[in-house]
């Protein structure tokens, strides 16, 4: 469904990313895994056109997602959500989901149902400030508000940076679980094995190439991604 | 009018512009270089105006002072309290986020202009220091501006020259890096608050500088002087023309806009006399209009940023 | 007298807090000092004068023609200059928002000359409570009237609609506001008008309590920011809170010192404010 | 390219301009007025400007000067500002080539351009409305003069009034925090409490603030007779006035020149009924300031309620006086005709009556000038001596009452 060809990207003159493709089809979850600094995190930027890009497009269910607006991007079913400050803080828990259906409030009811439904702490959080929840609740409520509008495709920027140990496998669950549900999942992760291990296909990056490409359990084998990559 | 009175003007014009270019250059030192947002200028114009006015004129019962030094010591006295004063205000604030230190330098520097104006003791008031000494009047008579400008030039010439040095050397690079990348530079050990600092006083300095020579000039100094639009927002203008982190552009932006500033009124006067109020506010407002077409069409201003010598040192 | 300095000090205060929740909500999303926005507020008072009295409609009418007028010339100012600087330096935008000050401010003394205006020239006698206790105008009830409904309007805005959330998200943060699919750019110019019709408000009942002068606004300038830098930069609830702290301040001030130094409490409770505690009362944390 | 541009049409732009005023220089007597029309006093400078502008109408329709020449007025807006106040003085005088200034109005312009230009270029500056003392003191190779006579000469009157004529024993002053305010608050203040008065409270205010209620309930405190109010209209004296009566803070004013206006009665004329107050006035029997509110309101419609116009009709007629007296634009011939050519005893010149002093002038003889804000004469000082008189505000209207000799 999403066909990266040939990009280059980067902020202003300074390129980052040096021509790479890349595809997610139907229902699968993929990963991008990388060293610091390889280019990752730009790559995933570079879909929804928040960082520049000077060569190369992005086919997303035949459209080109380097010509559309954002707005347009999230009524097609493309949403993302980012590494840090993926919440309006001074906006309650339920606002913040709001916003989450800017685009659209069609059927509202039942995805905020779905939502709480999949993140039960949220419910009684509901009036309280984004601003003062803990890290894994927070990023709860940066998911829930990607998935209000019933997206096709999840674009995820390192969900488990910066949170307990607890919190990382309870996240990671609940994006297989979301996956199951019939969303499709490009994510960008630090915690390369354990993103590996429950992805359909992965890719690895180095200084802003594509270095390796295969499946998620292929990649874990391979000897040479993991001594490069995954720290032996 | 005559080639003479043309002349004469031109020296005048440029005795002001250097006045206003020692401003720009020092905003440079702070803005340019070190990315401090200081919109209190006249606040150290002020303090350099009243310190060498008190340092240099003879003893009087209307103001602290007067001490009767010679006029060098009085722009250096001017330079180094307005520095020491940059000091005070920087240490709770030069660690602030960069419109927070703004904010705050255009209320230290109003509340100074409210000090001039009220405390009698210490500057006259709203009465203002008369009879400030011009270096050597006595025995140049006619052509006393042109000495005037020497000065000025000479001054200009200093600090341009420092600037210059400061900005290519191992301390500049740091402060370039800074600007570009505070946190690169923390995490190479470097104090940034201390380098931040070192430029905020300097900048002070020279303003101080500055604004003594504005006192010698023009010889008499009131709170009037003081006023946010034409003590601080002009050289903010001048600066931003010129374009940021340049210091021959601070130069030409200082020229440039202080010829926008007072050339309209020549365009002005051509109206009939029964406009002049309307042609006035027209002026202002041709002036702003200027300054929008230059901001729209040039943001980087006329100079943009000079490339200095590489950017980073890695110690 | 401390109680009618407390009072004096509500009624300047609710007009600082008009003006400066749009100060405070462009400074968040926007991220730029606006410095026209003092004279935006004399431009609505004049606006108001023109309606009112030169074309002598009723001031009701008067007031939401000005508010309109005002929020038309903010969206016009973002349009032709901050649109295009805001990629830049948000120094070059403040550059830019003096320019625009200098301008307002010159096209009013073109039009309406320096004299002070008044929307009337009659004067009210106060109505007197407790035996001289405290004195409080009619136009003075009608000012802390207006300003509260306008400020219950502005949070209903805010909190109840989807357009009022956008603001509040877009001053949290302009980058997530764009990915969750708000179209940004029409929110701004939404801030835009909400702001000018607000400054208006402000400058309006500011002439009503007194009168008009060119300089009006520009001279309240900063005591608006010291409003905005109180209740934390992008906060309207904070800048409600920050102007009333401010005018009471201001006005009571002079209880214990000269009152030539009471434009200098602003600035100090801004710079204390700056120092303690930056994110202001109530302001997001800064990082 | 861009900046070459902006070069290019910037310095085109200045020489044009420039040549422009040098090519429509014909053979004319040039005189500058240096008043703000725009900043904060700008609502001062516009009928400041009228008053020369009228000035000048008289003696052009009465044979110009110097032999038949017209006089010219080349205007510079200060900006209320010493910075561009200095540079638009150095215009006036290197480029327009004039050799007698008329301005500025505020203290805090007119010293710095008497300091670093008029003075040091031997040129003649009149401010019609400068009244600091530091003028007087200036060491200004007599070069600098003025029309409205310092502070310190109204003060008096203005206590004396308040003890003698209207008995109070306890006064409030508010004053407007510039060197006027301050210069009138201080002599009254000596003068009030040598007459064996108290002064409750001597407030100084910030100009064109919105609210000065809290700087009027510190003056009524110790509940004084009356308010005595230093001021302008629009820089703050007439929002005094009103938030005084409003709230009931004063029902008795005594108010200096800079009120002197109808304009302060405005809506409030029942409550201000029968108050009294001081400003610079012509001597007994002289009649200029009804000539020239006539010759005024002939001219531009209603004289507004502005101080200083007259001062500054009569700035210009006396420069022209004492041009028309030194044949010659020379300004060190003009400084010293300045003090030739009026004197008290001299045979009396009305302001419209140019061409009597023409001849005078011509047969040698000296000019006791009654001038639109009473006689001009200098004293060594280069301030003027005038009178003060008493006003008083009656059925909402201005009229004078007395005079007071100095």
């Amino acid at each position: 469904m999403l066909k990266i060809n040939d990009i280059y990207a980067g902020y202003g003159e300074i390129e980052i990313i040096h021509g790479i493709s890349l595809e997610v089809k139907e229902g699968e979850i993929v990963s991008i895994v990388g060293p610091n600094g390889s280019g990752k995190s730009t790559l995933l930027k570079s879909i929804f056109s928040l960082v520049d890009i000077m060569k190369g497009n992005i086919d997303y269910l035949g459209t080109d997602l380097t010509k559309l607006g954002t707005d347009k991007m999230i009524e097609q079913g493309l949403s993302f959500v980012p590494q840090t400050d993926n919440v309006f803080p001074t906006l309650t828990v339920a606002e913040n989901l709001e916003l989450g259906a800017y685009v659209s409030n069609k059927n509202l009811k039942d995805r905020f149902d779905l939502i709480y439904s999949l993140f039960p702490p949220l419910v009684e959080k509901r009036k309280k400030k984004a601003g003062t929840l803990s890290g894994g609740q927070r990023q709860m409520v940066a998911f829930g508000r990607a998935l209000v509008m019933e997206p096709k495709l999840l674009l995820l920027d390192e969900p488990t940076a910066g949170l307990a140990p607890m919190f990382i496998d309870l996240i990671l669950d609940k994006v297989v679980e979301i996956n199951k549900t019939g969303v499709s999942i490009l994510m960008v992760e630090q915690n390369a094995k354990k993103a590996l291990a429950m992805s359909d296909r992965g890719y690895v990056l180095a200084a802003g190439e594509k270095k390796y490409e295969d499946s998620g359990k292929g990649l874990l084998e391979n000897e040479e991604v993991a001594q490069l990559f995954l720290g032996g | 009018m005559t080639l003479g009175g043309i002349f004469s003007y031109l020296v005048f014009f440029l005795i002001f512009t250097g006045i206003y270019a020692v401003m720009t250059l020092a905003l440079n030192m702070q803005r340019g270089f070190a990315g401090l947002f200081n919109i209190g200028i006249a606040g150290f114009w002020a303090v350099g105006s009243y310190t060498s006015a008190i340092m240099t004129t003879p003893p009087s019962a209307e103001h602290l002072g007067g001490y009767n030094l010679p006029f060098v010591l009085g722009l250096l006295a001017a330079g180094l309290v307005a520095a020491l004063l940059a000091f005070l205000i920087g240490i709770p604030t030069i660690k602030l986020r960069e419109d927070y230190l703004g904010i705050a330098t255009i209320g230290i520097a109003e509340i100074i202009r409210l000090v001039i104006k009220n405390e009698e003791w210490l500057s006259n008031g709203v009465r203002g220091i008369a009879g400030i000494p011009k270096p050597m009047a006595g025995f140049l008579g006619h052509n006393y501006n042109i000495f005037f400008l020497l000065i000025v030039v000479l001054i200009i010439a200093i600090f341009f020259y420092l600037s210059e040095k400061g900005i290519n050397s191992p301390w500049g690079r740091v402060l370039r890096a800074i600007r570009e990348e505070e946190e690169v530079v923390k995490a190479a050990g470097k104090n940034v608050v201390r380098y931040r600092m070192e430029a905020f006083v300097l900048g002070a300095f020279m303003m101080g500088v500055g604004g003594a020579l504005y006192a010698h000039f023009t010889s008499f100094i009131s709170p009037e002087a003081f006023k946010p639009m034409q003590a601080t927002f002009l050289v903010w203008i001048m600066l931003i023309i010129g374009g940021s982190a340049n210091n021959f552009g601070s130069l030409v932006g200082a020229l440039l806009t202080w010829g926008i500033w007072t050339g309209t009124e020549f365009l002005t006067g051509m109206l009939p006399a029964a406009y002049t109020t309307q042609a006035s506010a027209l002026r202002v407002i041709l002036i702003g209009v200027f300054l929008e077409i230059i901001l729209l069409s040039r943001p980087q201003g006329l100079f943009g940023e000079k490339k200095y010598s590489a950017s980073s040192s890695k110690s | 007298m401390a109680v009618q300095l407390f009072l004096n000090g509500v009624i300047l205060g609710s007009i600082i807090a008009l003006g400066a929740i749009g100060l405070s909500l462009i400074y968040g999303i926007l991220k730029f000092g606006h410095f026209a926005h003092g004279d935006l507020m004399t431009l609505g008072a004049y606006f108001a004068f023109l309606f009112k009295v030169q074309l002598a409609l009723p001031f009701w009418l008067a007031f939401i023609l000005a508010a309109m007028l005002t929020a038309l010339v903010a969206i016009i100012l973002n349009f032709v200059l901050y649109r295009h600087l805001r990629k830049r330096d948000s120094v070059i935008v403040m550059i830019s928002s003096v320019g625009a000050a200098l301008i307002i401010r010159n096209i009013i003394l073109l039009f309406w000359g320096p004299q002070n205006k008044f929307y009337d020239k009659a004067i009210q006698m106060p109505i007197i409570l407790g035996d001289g206790f405290l004195r409080i105008k009619e136009n003075q009830i009608v000012i802390l009237i207006l300003a509260l409904i306008l400020v219950i309007a502005v949070h209903l805005f805010l909190t109840r609609t989807k357009l009022g959330k956008a603001m509040r998200a877009m001053a949290d943060n302009i980058d997530l506001a764009q990915i969750t699919g708000i179209n940004t750019e029409r929110v701004i110019i939404w801030t835009w008008a909400m702001s000018g019709v607000l400054t208006a408000a402000a400058g309006i009942l500011l002439a009503f309590d007194t009168h008009l002068t060119p300089v009006m606004g520009w001279n309240l300038l900063l005591p608006l920011f010291a409003a905005v830098i109180l209740g934390g930069i992008g906060s309207p609830y904070g800048a409600m809170f920050g102007g009333l702290v401010i005018g009471i301040s201001q006005e009571m001030s002079t209880l214990v010192i000269s009152a030539a130094y009471k434009p200098a409490v602003a600035f100090t409770i801004m710079i204390l404010m700056l120092i303690i505690k930056p994110s202001g009362l109530m302001g997001k944390k800064v990082s | 390219m861009f900046k070459k541009r902006i070069f290019v049409v910037m310095m085109i732009l200045m020489f044009v301009s420039l040549s422009i005023s040098g090519v429509f220089a014909q053979d004319t007597v040039k005189i500058g007025t240096l008043v703000p029309m725009t900043g904060g006093l700008a609502s001062y400078g516009q009928f400041t400007r009228n008053g020369t502008l009228l000035a000048q109408k008289i003696i052009n329709d009465q044979g110009g000067i110097l032999g038949g020449k017209k006089l010219e007025l080349v205007n510079v807006d200060t900006q209320t500002n010493p910075q561009s106040g200095v540079d638009g003085a150095q215009k006036l005088v290197s480029v327009s080539g004039v050799n007698a200034i008329v301005g500025a109005l505020s203290s805090g312009v007119t010293i710095p351009v008497a300091e670093s230009v008029t003075v040091p270029g031997e040129v003649v500056l009149i401010s019609p409305a400068s009244t600091s003392p530091i003028l007087t003191t200036l060491d200004d190779n007599g070069y600098v003069f003025r029309t409205v006579p310092s502070d310190s000469l109204q003060g008096v009157v203005a206590a004396n009034l308040a003890s003698n004529r209207l008995d109070y024993d306890k006064l409030a002053i508010i004053y407007v925090n510039n060197d006027y305010g301050q210069g009138l608050n201080d002599a009254i203040v000596e003068q009030f409490e040598k007459n064996g008065g108290e002064i409750t409270a001597s407030i100084a205010f910030e100009p064109n603030k919105v609210s000065y209620r809290s700087e009027l309930m510190e003056a009524a405190k110790d509940s004084p007779d009356a308010l005595l109010l230093v001021a302008y209209t629009d820089d703050g004296g007439i929002t005094i006035i009103r938030q005084a009566l409003e709230n009931g803070y004063f029902d008795k004013f005594i108010f200096t020149d800079g009120l002197k206006a109808p304009e302060i009665t405005e809506g409030v004329e029942q409550y201000l009924e029968g108050m009294y107050g001081t400003a610079p006035t012509s001597m007994p029997g002289g009649n200029g300031p009804e000539i020239f509110k006539n010759l005024y309101e002939k001219e531009f419609g209603e004289i507004p309620p502005k101080p200083y116009i007259d001062t500054s009709f009569d700035a210009t007629f006396v420069l022209a006086l004492a041009i028309e007296k030194a044949g010659s634009t020379d300004g060190t011939a003009i400084r010293d005709a300045l003090g030739e050519v009026l004197s008290e005893d001299g045979m009396v010149v009305n302001i419209n009556e140019w061409n009597k002093a023409k001849d005078l002038i011509k047969a040698g003889q000296k000019i006791r000038y009654e001038g639109a804000s009473g006689p001009v004469l200098f004293n060594q000082a280069g301030d003027s001596m005038g009178a003060i008189g008493i006003w008083k505000i009656k059925d909402g209207d201005i009229v004078n009452d007395s005079v007071e000799v100095q």
